[in-house]
């Protein structure tokens, strides 16, 4: 079984789905604003201005922009190591992201999470999460919440292939289905969990395959082509909604940077990089949008100019930032002591 | 003699152990040409191949109740569970198999295990990545608990644990990763429940628990300057414990503080004290002081985890209140 | 005031707190039609439904992070795990995501989820289904460990729990659920982190929680005909602990027992006393004393499990032995 | 990818005697299941889980292994024991929790293992024994030898977390093993379908990518021939195969646990109506290949077999208390 791919996921060609132009550029937008980031953190990781584990998601962004385009700001969302682009695609503001990273006071987390563990309760952001596949159930437990506050929202959750062979993916799948929670699992596959590919870790070759054991409906998306996701995540939020129960998308993408800052990526050839890099979502959707006349060249100067700004800002504003007072560290343990 | 660091000793264990005895298998994630997380297993691959070098997916409870199975039918796997924290995914079969098996089995199949984690603080390393789960071992039987601090230390007493018949949670401190000393080329072996006197001293003994022994040695370095003769216990094994050493040296100072990375409350330390308490109560010129990491998580950021980690500071300021 | 078990105790606080906020939901194995293991959730089911009572597969990891993530949404979840030697399948979920929400998002974020757990050993239950696991709750920043011992403790502390807005391990002990005993009725609710003194005596103080507190009221009796006066302190919430209250009748009788059922190496019994060691020792008069189960797995046969039951044997012996000596110690600071 | 093949008919190349063998294992297995669970209702011991109407199954999955092949089970169905050469004397020795029993009294009895007869100890944690049974039969191919290994488990455990990783595993690693779910449709009280997505554990197989069968757990012959099989893909390097055997207990869960709620009489009834002892009973008479007296004489020696366990085990002592303090470590 390849994958028991679902009509009304097909993605309905056309540039346009049902989307303004200002829609396609403010994605495009969104796309930069991903990777820029990424090169930000990147470079300050390697002055030592940022510590710790950084997982970069380059070459990925269509994913999280894609998903994010189909759904509400009060959508909620559970992430992975591997955050910023869904923090930022979310909705989380640029310049708490860059503070957290930094350790800073006006962080998000008031510099206690950082990178793994970046939270916005206000935008739905869930949490990012240290543990492979941790963080699938607290998902299926947020659309719990939804059904039992009967209040309107549908929740995402993000995953890595290597988390699809963790107890926890089986766990949750089962009670999404079973329990029909209005739920989307999106897997960005990105063909490695640290060093080893996953046709080292399992024998079925797709994510997707195992949708079938549950009666789960599932499609195998191009996570390079942001329309595409973002035409599979529409609908399936909208079954989500509709109440027909979760959805499982595999995105088919791949971290064209390292598994963390610093990684030598001995493990993989550099021609497979390349091959990826030549599929980088941005150029792709850049293309697009020049070939159907959406974007100019002057448009995307304007937006690799805005762009360049937020970032700067963010930084700016992370450095000029004060430190956590010490007390800060011991706060927050229990409610009491807030 | 040549020295090596803490790292290079590990590897050198495994590997003379793995060309000694061929049960000896290690199991982990990334432990083929990616030599790991920790990258002590580094080319170990290319000596033995992947049959005795096995590549698993991420499923912890997966390949430890894996490991177990293979154990239990004569095989002695070493696993790379990577961070300590990890181990909280596979708790199920280190805590109700694992440690259990002898106990079921009568002690006629036994479970040769050593489960490999990387413990304690690094710079950011932040709450999931950072923790020491010593003490929660601690409270299963079945499970020895052993925390090397130096690099011969570590190749002594991770041979003995290859070699042992029992589970054993083998903790690497990350801080003493780096650290190099003296080690001999040829295999040998540090009895598993031996304490090691680090330094010896009059006034109080600090007991210290893996990369706290370098934090120690260093404070009693200063202390000495002030005139206070500071003992320096490193138990090296945590379960069973060198009580014996332990006891002695109280008795003989008078006083104890005893420091570890993991937070105070329910910690290793707390076990120590109330041994101490009961077996050395007369001697005892000055309460028993506890010295860990505070009572939070781990925080990322590094101006907040220097709060929350416990420092040399931490151990003059205590050291002096006490005399 | 009516009898009840500890069993009904539970169940009725469910009730209350579930008629009082539509936020507040049980899930668990077997808890609906089955009632649960223990018969605390008999009832539920009927009275509010199956969206509020849930029956879940045996997934512990994803019926814990499923709580945590509607604790997270606003839901205030009871969660049934029956038998605590089960955590270890759910013990991330616990430790590393319930345990440290709060913190990691800097305050943001609350997850007010109670985790019910059945303990303690004595039924001839066996090796995983017997065990006494708190201190690896207690050594865990961020999550809150009752341990009620009678009905009415139980009944209050859980309506305390669900109103908290942190995870509460809550420990129930298998063989306490039939235990009868006057129960206040309506929303009775017991503060946590406030022991009890459940008897006074002036020679020696015997601290302990669960199963153990009934141990100790017993031995205290006994002791009590040989004229040895014991106060017994049931803690009832372990974190936060109620040092005063400890320290306030240590430094009367100058003499300390810690009594646990779980094992000794590392239990909480060490950590009580290396606290009084650490902070009244001027008053201790002879080194404190713990009375805790051996280090073994928990054996199947009831004879063997006896072994493991020692410290209901053992208090007197440790009553006796601390009242008939006195040490001094070289106070030269 | 694999299919998954219905099995209910049997090509039968047993012998007479095989199949009268058969017979006697099941109908002790089944005096067997009788007086465990009442003597555990008496109160001799703190529960059981019983297995009765499951007899098919562990007499015919473990018909041909070896010795050297090994058995997986959980917390319940000791008919694999007792098919495999444990003696009820020593089942119920290890129920009662006695001195001479091979777990001294220090365990529940489904943890025993008797490596000579291949049992294999395992745990009485749902689902945990999956990855252990692959772990044995990790050693077996790093032994180089073609030994197989059976894991029993339960509908209830195909939701744990190990059945993912301890079955993904085998597939990966192209290990010597079946998996063999006895699926008698509740999980304690739960009924499949509210536990199960997708109200079929077969299906699972497929996303691990290993071969299934799905059979009547209730015909021996049935249960039989597919373990054969799959036994046989495995030993050739074929790696692991998923069987799912339909059957149901006609106890409850165990005796602590035995209120009924999701479970009607009638479903009992049908299913008491498809016994398989009964079943291999009609078709030995049916074809001659065995005689009522014959069935009824294996039938009195079970008992006979049972009663004077019962007297000795009823008699046998306690482990002294030092027996609760050994073997923590070697």
């Amino acid at each position: 079984m390849a994958s028991n791919k679902n009509e009304e996921f097909e993605s309905g060609g056309g540039v346009t789905n049902g989307l303004t132009e200002a829609d396609l550029l403010d994605m495009l937008e969104k796309m930069h604003l991903l990777r820029s980031f990424d090169e930000r953190v990147s470079e300050r990781c390697k002055r030592g201005e940022i510590s710790g584990l950084i997982h970069l998601g380059m070459g990925e962004e269509a994913v999280a922009v894609g998903v994010c385009a189909a759904i509400k700001p009060n959508d909620k969302m559970t992430s992975t190591h591997r955050a910023h682009g869904h923090f930022l695609a979310k909705g989380g503001d640029p310049k708490a992201f860059m503070a957290e990273l930094y350790g800073k006071q006006t962080g998000c987390c008031r510099g206690k999470g950082g990178s793994m563990h970046l939270f916005d309760l206000d935008c739905g952001f869930l949490g990012a999460n240290g543990v492979v596949g941790a963080g699938l159930p607290i998902a299926v437990g947020a659309a719990l919440g939804q059904r039992i506050l009967g209040e309107d929202f549908v929740t995402i959750c993000f995953f890595g292939d290597g988390a699809n062979n963790q107890g926890t993916f089986h766990e949750s799948l089962n009670l999404a289905t079973v329990w029909n929670l209005p739920v989307v699992f999106v897997c960005e596959n990105n063909e490695y969990g640290i060093s080893q590919s996953i046709h080292a870790q399992q024998k079925v070759p797709h994510v997707s395959d195992r949708a079938a054991s549950y009666l789960l409906a599932a499609s195998i998306v191009d996570g390079n082509d942001v329309l595409e996701v973002y035409t599979a995540s529409s609908a399936a939020v909208a079954a989500a909604r509709s109440g027909r129960g979760p959805t499982l998308l595999e995105c088919k993408t791949y971290r064209t940077s390292g598994h963390y800052e610093g990684d030598d990526q001995s493990y993989r050839p550099k021609e497979e990089v390349d091959e990826w890099k030549a599929k980088d979502p941005i150029r792709r959707f850049e293309r697009q949008l020049l070939q159907e006349g959406v974007l100019t060249d002057g448009t995307l100067d304007e937006i690799k100019a805005r762009v360049w700004k937020v970032v700067e800002e963010a930084t700016e504003f992370a450095i000029a930032s004060q430190c956590p007072p010490d007390k800060e560290a011991t706060n927050h343990v229990f409610a009491a002591s807030q | 003699m040549r020295e090596i660091s803490y790292k290079e000793a590990i590897t050198e264990a495994m590997v003379q152990e793995m060309r000694r005895d061929p049960k000896v298998i290690i199991m982990g994630e990334d432990v083929g040409d990616f030599g790991g997380l920790t990258e002590t297993t580094i080319g170990i691959i290319d000596e033995f191949g992947d049959q005795r070098v096995l590549e698993t997916p991420i499923s912890e409870c997966g390949f430890v109740g894996a490991a177990v199975g293979a154990a239990l039918a004569g095989y002695r796997p070493i696993l790379e569970l990577g961070l300590a924290d990890v181990s909280f995914v596979a708790m199920d079969q280190i805590v109700n198999t694992a440690a259990k098996m002898n106990y079921f089995n009568d002690g006629e199949a036994t479970v040769s295990l050593v489960i490999r984690v990387w413990s304690g603080f690094r710079r950011s390393g932040g709450p999931q990545q950072s923790q020491s789960n010593e003490a929660m071992f601690n409270h299963v039987p079945g499970l020895k608990v052993v925390m090397p601090s130096t690099p011969y230390d570590v190749k002594g007493l991770l041979t003995a644990s290859i070699r042992d018949n029992n589970p054993i949670i083998f903790f690497e401190p990350k801080a003493s990763y780096p650290r190099e000393g003296e080690v001999p080329e040829d295999e040998y072996v540090i009895p598993i429940g031996e304490a090691d006197v680090k330094r010896e001293g009059t006034d109080v003994t600090i007991i210290a628990l893996g990369a706290m022994v370098h934090l120690a040695l260093e404070a009693a370095e200063k202390l000495a300057r002030d005139g206070v003769s500071a003992e320096v216990v490193d138990p090296r094994t945590i379960r069973p414990l060198d009580v014996q050493t332990i006891v002695a040296s109280v008795r003989k100072t008078g006083r104890a503080v005893i420091t570890h990375e993991a937070n105070v409350i329910g910690g290793v330390g707390g076990e120590i004290a109330a041994i101490l308490a009961d077996q050395a109560f007369t001697s005892l010129k000055a309460p028993i002081k506890r010295i860990g990491g505070e009572e939070t998580p781990i925080p990322v950021s590094p101006s907040l985890e220097s709060t929350v980690v416990p420092g040399e500071d931490d151990i003059l300021d205590v050291v002096q209140a006490l005399i | 005031m009516p009898e009840m078990t500890m069993a009904q105790a539970l169940n009725e606080a469910h009730r209350i707190a579930m008629q009082a906020d539509s936020r507040v939901f049980a899930i668990g194995e077997d808890i609906g039609d089955y009632g649960g293991i223990y018969r605390v959730t008999v009832g539920l089911l009927d009275e509010f439904g199956k969206d509020r009572v849930r029956d879940t597969p045996i997934s512990e990891a994803a019926i814990v992070g499923s709580s945590v993530g509607a604790a997270l949404v606003g839901c205030r979840p009871i969660l049934e795990i029956g038998f605590v030697d089960f955590v270890g399948t759910c013990w991330d979920q616990i430790i590393n995501q319930a345990a440290k929400y709060r913190y990691l998002s800097g305050g943001k974020a609350s997850v007010p989820l109670v985790m019910r757990m059945a303990c303690g050993a004595g039924l001839g239950y066996g090796v995983h289904h017997s065990q006494s696991l708190e201190a690896w709750f207690t050594h865990t920043p961020g999550i809150k460990v009752v341990m009620p011992a009678f009905p009415d403790d139980a009944k209050g502390l859980l309506l305390a729990a669900v109103d908290d807005d942190d995870p509460v391990a809550f420990f129930e002990h298998k063989f306490l659920y039939t235990y009868k005993d006057a129960v206040p009725e309506g929303r009775h609710v017991v503060p946590i982190g406030k022991g009890k003194i459940r008897r006074e005596g002036r020679d020696l103080t015997i601290v302990c929680w669960s199963r153990a507190v009934h141990w100790a009221l017993d031995v205290a009796e006994k002791a009590a005909t040989e004229g040895i006066e014991c106060e017994v302190i049931d803690l009832r919430t372990l974190v936060p602990l109620d040092e005063d209250l400890i320290h306030n009748s240590v430094s009367r009788t100058n003499r300390l027992i810690v009594c646990h059922e779980a094992c000794r190496t590392s239990g909480f019994g060490a950590e009580i006393v290396s606290r009084v060691v650490e902070t009244s020792f001027d008053f201790l008069e002879a080194p404190p004393i713990r009375v805790a189960a051996p280090d073994i797995p928990v054996p199947n046969s009831i004879p063997l499990e006896k072994v493991y039951l020692r410290p209901e044997s053992e208090l007197l012996d440790a009553v006796h032995k601390l009242t008939g000596v006195r040490f001094h110690k070289l106070k030269q600071h | 990818m694999p299919k998954t093949t219905k099995k209910t008919e049997t090509a039968n190349n047993l012998t007479d005697r095989q199949l009268k063998e058969m017979y006697r294992r099941m109908v002790l297995i089944r005096r067997f299941e009788e007086v465990a669970f009442e003597k555990a209702l008496a109160g001799n011991y703190a529960n059981y889980h019983g297995a009765m109407g499951q007899e098919a199954i562990p007499v015919g999955a473990c018909f041909d292994l070896t010795p050297e092949d090994g058995t997986m089970i959980t917390h319940r169905g000791l008919g694999v024991p007792i098919t495999r050469g444990v003696t009820v004397k020593d089942i119920f020795a290890g129920l009662y929790g006695r001195a001479d029993s091979p777990t001294r009294g220090r365990i529940p009895v489904y943890h025993m293992g008797e490596p000579k007869l291949g049992v294999l100890t395992g745990t009485s944690m749902v689902g945990s024994v999956i990855p252990l049974a692959s772990g044995k039969a990790l050693a077996n191919k790093l032994d180089k030898n073609n030994n197989v290994v059976i894991s029993f488990f339960g509908d209830g455990a195909a939701n744990r977390g190990d059945f993912h990783e301890g079955i993904n595993l085998a597939g990966v690693w192209n290990l010597a093993i079946v998996f063999f779910c006895e699926n008698n449709f509740y999980a304690k009280s739960m009924p499949l379908e509210k536990s199960t997505a997708g109200g079929s554990i077969i299906r699972r197989a497929d996303g691990y990518g290993l071969p299934s069968m799905l059979v009547d757990g209730n015909d021996v012959l049935a249960v039989y021939d597919a373990t054969k099989q799959a036994v046989a893909r495995a030993r050739e390097g074929g790696g692991p195969t998923f069987i799912e055997c339909e059957t149901y207990r006609w106890t409850p869960h165990s005796t602590a646990g035995d209120r009924e709620f999701a479970r009607t009489e009638e479903e009992l009834a049908s299913w008491k109506a498809k016994c398989p002892v009964r079943r291999l009973e009609a078709l030995l008479l049916e074809t001659g290949q065995a005689s009522s007296e014959e069935l009824n004489a294996f039938d009195e020696a079970a008992q006979r077999e049972i009663e004077e366990a019962i007297d000795w085990v009823e008699k046998a002592s306690d482990p002294g208390p030092e027996v609760a303090l050994e073997n923590v470590y070697v």
